[in-house]
């Protein structure tokens, strides 16, 4: 085999400092979370940790015995602390390359690329946010309550889930200062036309000046139904397959309602966060 | 002990000059990279793939991955020639590199007309993506057999003054034909190869794995029948070869130069890592100096013992 | 919940009935792996290519890998028909499991011959390997084109009454038209495919990896390719197809059947696990028993969604 | 992705107990030694502890970073103890198989396939046993020491290497009672020139009833010359790159001089030992 230095300084762009890059990272922990899900926490330098909430990271995932991911894959910010300099990521095991994340042992090392695609906006006139997210949106949008808390804003958190102990992040948002009201299956107070009633309440009373949302088709078309109703904007997180994660190979494109005309952008690139209003 | 300050990485693909044998591969790289190393380091830019018209692309899901590599059925999807020219070409001129414009298109007059029009001042050179399906061929590729390939590079070669490269498709039976049609009909350089034809299928849905049913590999997997065309076109022609297919490590650069190759395209290894270029680029230095080797000239083509037998 | 007693693995290839769809590829299995599992396990036995005379077969290093694969070049070393006769076939007509026996020429007519000597009793089917060089075409396999193929095929098929398998090569750029010809000229069944053709060099040696410089690749790393052909030939043929390339999971035996097969071989597998295909064979009625389904009837074929798209 | 039962038992042949095997072995060690090789120590099932020197193992080497060995690699037992469960392999790094063998920690574990081959043969009339190897060929002939001990052999092991230092397995030919003879490239005694006197010295004794070698060409053509001479038949271990290990793909052939024929033989199924009188 051939001679190959371990380590090569890549010329980075004159006065530019690199917006996303590589990083080899130490792995704190990896445990479970309310059964489905599964926290990793990173030990990350601070090259990578200039993050918004909303945006991503690709993962290089290890593989596991007998399958070998090779594309890295995509997992939204679930925390970050740049002075800490902690990284995490909040992930459900769904294939070759989340099963090979949940092999990783505390002081492991992984290569994660980010931070990633345009996060969530949150303008002046933005004060009070409603949240709506089930399932693993929930960890995509759980650093906008941090962000909100920062930024003197209140923010209401609806939390589905199909039972009330799979309910993700509720203690977060909590401990951010967010109102968090959990809705599930087993009551059917997760439904659209369960939910339509309880957040217009909100709107009724000047309560929701926007909405986040990731995730579920059914809750996005519920508050796309809303918004325009009561002229309320709002952010989605979308998600689509891809390669590169930096905007090169299309892979990751998604159609988009702008006016009268349907556009494609590229979720990695222009998104992961979209208007609400244009998602499709 | 060679003087070692006198190391030229340089390249030479007919009249060009380039600077290193590091390049991309079309629709792996586009402006997205800048933000993450200075472009200026590379031998040359290719772009991804333009066509005449606007154009959607395919159906997603795009790509999907395989043991040791991808499949992507992205298609072109393409704001055509005249975004090209007021948008794209402004911004790549600013750089050193030399531009290298991809094009295609279905028919031969389409892809003639298009290569006209991009013939423009701050283009260095032109690659043809012959691997397109060809209406006028019942779709096949240009690039499948030596005759429809002979002919479009034939009109590609009248409408333009710039160096014309021809990128060739692993998925003929042909492919020494085809490189020979190719270089007859006045082609200055062979890109070889693109993807390979495969098919990836989810089992629990049963489904194709890919929007267009079946796609294009790429990455390590398809990396020795990249590297097996690269020396048999090598062979059979006198104009330059530039290998590409599943290059990625050090390693891999110095065997498509070793079996002939004057550069290669680096595809998919940026998407595992998008600096793998730069890296290339100085790890090559760094072995020609421990190898006291000054000129890649002592590489290419230097591959030793290879009468070739006969496969069966 | 259906009644899971009847579970049926059974794989029908025309006319014949195996008892499972998991049968070794040509050339990676023999006598020697009756020390390590039971035989009679396996849905049919396909024993190494054999030439008339007697042949050395390739220079040696006849081996090396590649990123999930390995190229051969063994070439087809061969004891020659009498041998067959006298010693092998006695030998494999104790099993219970069928024996396909496959055989290759260089000529039209030794490949006749040969068919004709083979149809003995205890041969339950013939594998032509086709992807021999054909020394009347330049040394182009007979399976690189529609034209060779439908002449060999024609030929053997007046040879023999025993069903006719005939190997393809994914190394041509018509492998459609080529199905077409081996169905058309009488072929019972279809194996897709044979390895492809590929290269590796030794950097620090600059010298081949292989002694007979380019080889045939196998392994996960061909299985997209083997895959896309499979589900080519199938929509294209009405005879049956038996999958082959780079099949090592049960995922990668459901692929094959959901594209279209009616069987697999498995070849490069049990070099890295000697007992992989018995292990399938208990997975895939695992599998079957999870699923409720109680024939692959179910399964064949069934892929869903694949309005096939033009690939660019 | 698919359910795969995780094990699954293979039916074995009526009455025959396999030959060979695949396990899942526990690393125990895995040390430097002498600088340039090492010993790797394993936990192994009995059911793969039925060996003879001479035979072989085929390896499932882990992937080292950013290389992934797809072959199995051969490597001769170094040491067995079939009570102990212990299964011992001696290497030296080489390449991309080699490297991941060195990555392995103890309480890793890993695939083994074997034994495989044939073994060193000891007839009757071989009692006074001389052994001639250098370098990592040391390895194969180790296990013999303890064979030609347990049968009341007399032998002498001509240890061959570069520097004193460097000398293989001597203390280990010393335990089971063999004299040791040290040559080395640095006083000129390990040339064929050098050694040839040595050896025929011993064998004017009568003091050489056999050969056993390793690895060394020129080693060989000086022991096939001397055993011509003076009618001494011997044995040699060799080498071949292979795929299967098994006997199946024909990758390991080598050429032998049987008579006046040359034939063909495959070094993992034939071999890898081989009467000296007919290896090429
Ligand atoms: C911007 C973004 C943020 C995400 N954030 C999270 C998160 O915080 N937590 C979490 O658990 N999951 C998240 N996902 C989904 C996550 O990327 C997929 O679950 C993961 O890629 C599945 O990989 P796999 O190999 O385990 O599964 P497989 O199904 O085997 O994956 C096969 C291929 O499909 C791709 N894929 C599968 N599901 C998705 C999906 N939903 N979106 C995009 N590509 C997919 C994979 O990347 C891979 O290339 C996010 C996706 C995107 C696009
Ligand atoms: C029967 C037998 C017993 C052996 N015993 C030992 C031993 O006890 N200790 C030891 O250190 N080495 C031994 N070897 C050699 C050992 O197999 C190789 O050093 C090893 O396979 C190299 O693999 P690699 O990936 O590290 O090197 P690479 O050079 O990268 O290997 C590339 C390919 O070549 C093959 N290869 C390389 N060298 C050899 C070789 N000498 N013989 C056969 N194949 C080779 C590899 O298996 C692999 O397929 C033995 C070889 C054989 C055939
Ligand atoms: C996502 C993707 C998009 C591609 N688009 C183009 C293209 O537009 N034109 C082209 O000639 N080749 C295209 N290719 C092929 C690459 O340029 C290259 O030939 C191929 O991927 C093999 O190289 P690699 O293994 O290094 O990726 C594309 C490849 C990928 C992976
Ligand atoms: C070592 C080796 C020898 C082979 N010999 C033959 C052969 O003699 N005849 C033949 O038709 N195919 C031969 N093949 C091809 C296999 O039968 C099979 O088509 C190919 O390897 C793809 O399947 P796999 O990826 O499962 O190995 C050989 C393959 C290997 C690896
Ligand atoms: S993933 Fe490549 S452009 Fe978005
Ligand atoms: S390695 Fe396969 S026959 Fe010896």
């Amino acid at each position: 085999m051939t001679y190959i230095p371990t380590t090569v300084s890549v010329p980075v762009p004159q006065g530019l400092r690199p917006r996303c890059s590589e990083a080899t990272c130490r792995v704190v922990s990896n445990t479970p979370v309310n059964g489905e899900y599964r926290l990793l926490t990173l030990d990350a330098p601070e090259a990578i940790l200039d993050c918004q909430p909303g945006q991503f990271f690709q993962l290089l995932c290890p593989a596991p015995e007998g399958e070998n991911p090779f594309l890295r894959r995509p997992m939204s910010i679930y925390g970050y602390d740049k002075s800490a300099g902690r990284l995490e990521f909040l992930y459900k095991i769904a294939g070759a390359g989340t099963r090979g994340l949940a092999t990783l042992r505390p002081d492991d090392t992984f290569n994660v690329l980010g931070p990633l695609g345009q996060g969530f906006s949150m303008p002046d006139d933005w004060q009070n946010l409603m949240l709506v997210a089930r399932g693993v949106g929930l960890a995509t949008l759980a650093p906008l309550a941090r962000m909100a808390q920062e930024r003197g804003r209140k923010l209401t958190a609806i939390c589905s889930a199909r039972r009330p102990e799979l309910a993700m992040s509720v203690e977060l948002f909590e401990s951010y200062g967010a109102e968090v009201i959990v809705v599930h299956d087993e009551d059917g107070s997760s439904t659209p036309e369960a939910l339509r009633p309880l957040i217009e309440a909100r709107i009724a009373k000047g309560d929701v000046d926007a909405f986040y949302t990731c995730g579920s088709s059914r809750l996005l078309r519920m508050l796309q139904d809303l918004g325009e109703s009561h002229g309320i904007p709002g952010e989605i997180a979308m998600e689509q397959q891809m390669a590169c994660g930096l905007g090169m190979c299309q892979a990751c494109v998604r159609s988009f309602r702008v006016g009268d005309r349907i556009i494609q952008r590229r979720v990695c690139r222009e998104g992961p966060v979209f208007p609400i209003s244009e998602a499709m | 002990m060679k003087d070692l300050q006198t190391i030229d990485l340089s390249a030479r693909i007919g009249a060009l000059t380039l600077k290193n044998p590091i390049m991309p591969a079309s629709g792996t790289f586009s402006e997205d990279l800048a933000d993450v190393f200075d472009l200026d380091v590379l031998g040359a830019h290719v772009l991804k793939t333009i066509m005449h018209g606007t154009r959607a692309g395919n159906p997603t899901p795009r790509v999907c991955d395989i043991q040791s590599g991808m499949i992507n059925a992205i298609g072109i999807p393409s704001k055509g020639i005249d975004y090209f020219r007021d948008e794209m070409l402004p911004y790549w001129s600013e750089f050193k590199a030399p531009l290298v414009v991809s094009i295609s298109a279905h028919s031969y007059d389409e892809f003639a007309r298009l290569c006209r029009e991009v013939s423009l001042p701050g283009v260095t050179a032109i690659e043809a993506n012959i691997s397109c399906p060809n209406i006028e061929a019942d779709g096949n590729a240009f690039a499948m057999r030596p005759d429809t390939t002979q002919e479009i590079v034939t009109r590609l070669r009248t409408e333009t003054d710039l160096p014309l490269w021809a990128k060739l498709t692993p998925n003929t039976g042909e492919p020494v034909e085809v490189a020979r049609a190719a270089e007859e009909a006045g082609a200055d350089a062979l890109v070889v190869a693109n993807t390979m034809l495969g098919m990836s299928i989810d089992v629990d849905s049963r489904r194709p794995r890919l929007g267009n049913v079946m796609g294009g590999m790429s990455g390590p997997a398809i990396k020795p029948i990249a590297l097996r065309m690269t020396y048999q076109c090598a062979r059979a022609c006198d104009i330059p070869v530039i290998g590409c297919g599943g290059i990625s490590t050090l390693n891999d650069v110095l065997e498509f130069l070793i079996a002939g190759a004057q550069a290669v395209q680096v595809g998919t290894a940026t998407f595992q890592s998008p600096t793998v270029m730069a890296r290339l680029i100085a790890e090559l230095e760094g072995w020609m100096t421990t190898q006291e080797i000054t000129s890649l000239e002592e590489v290419i083509g230097s591959i030793e013992g290879s009468e070739a037998g006969v496969f069966e």
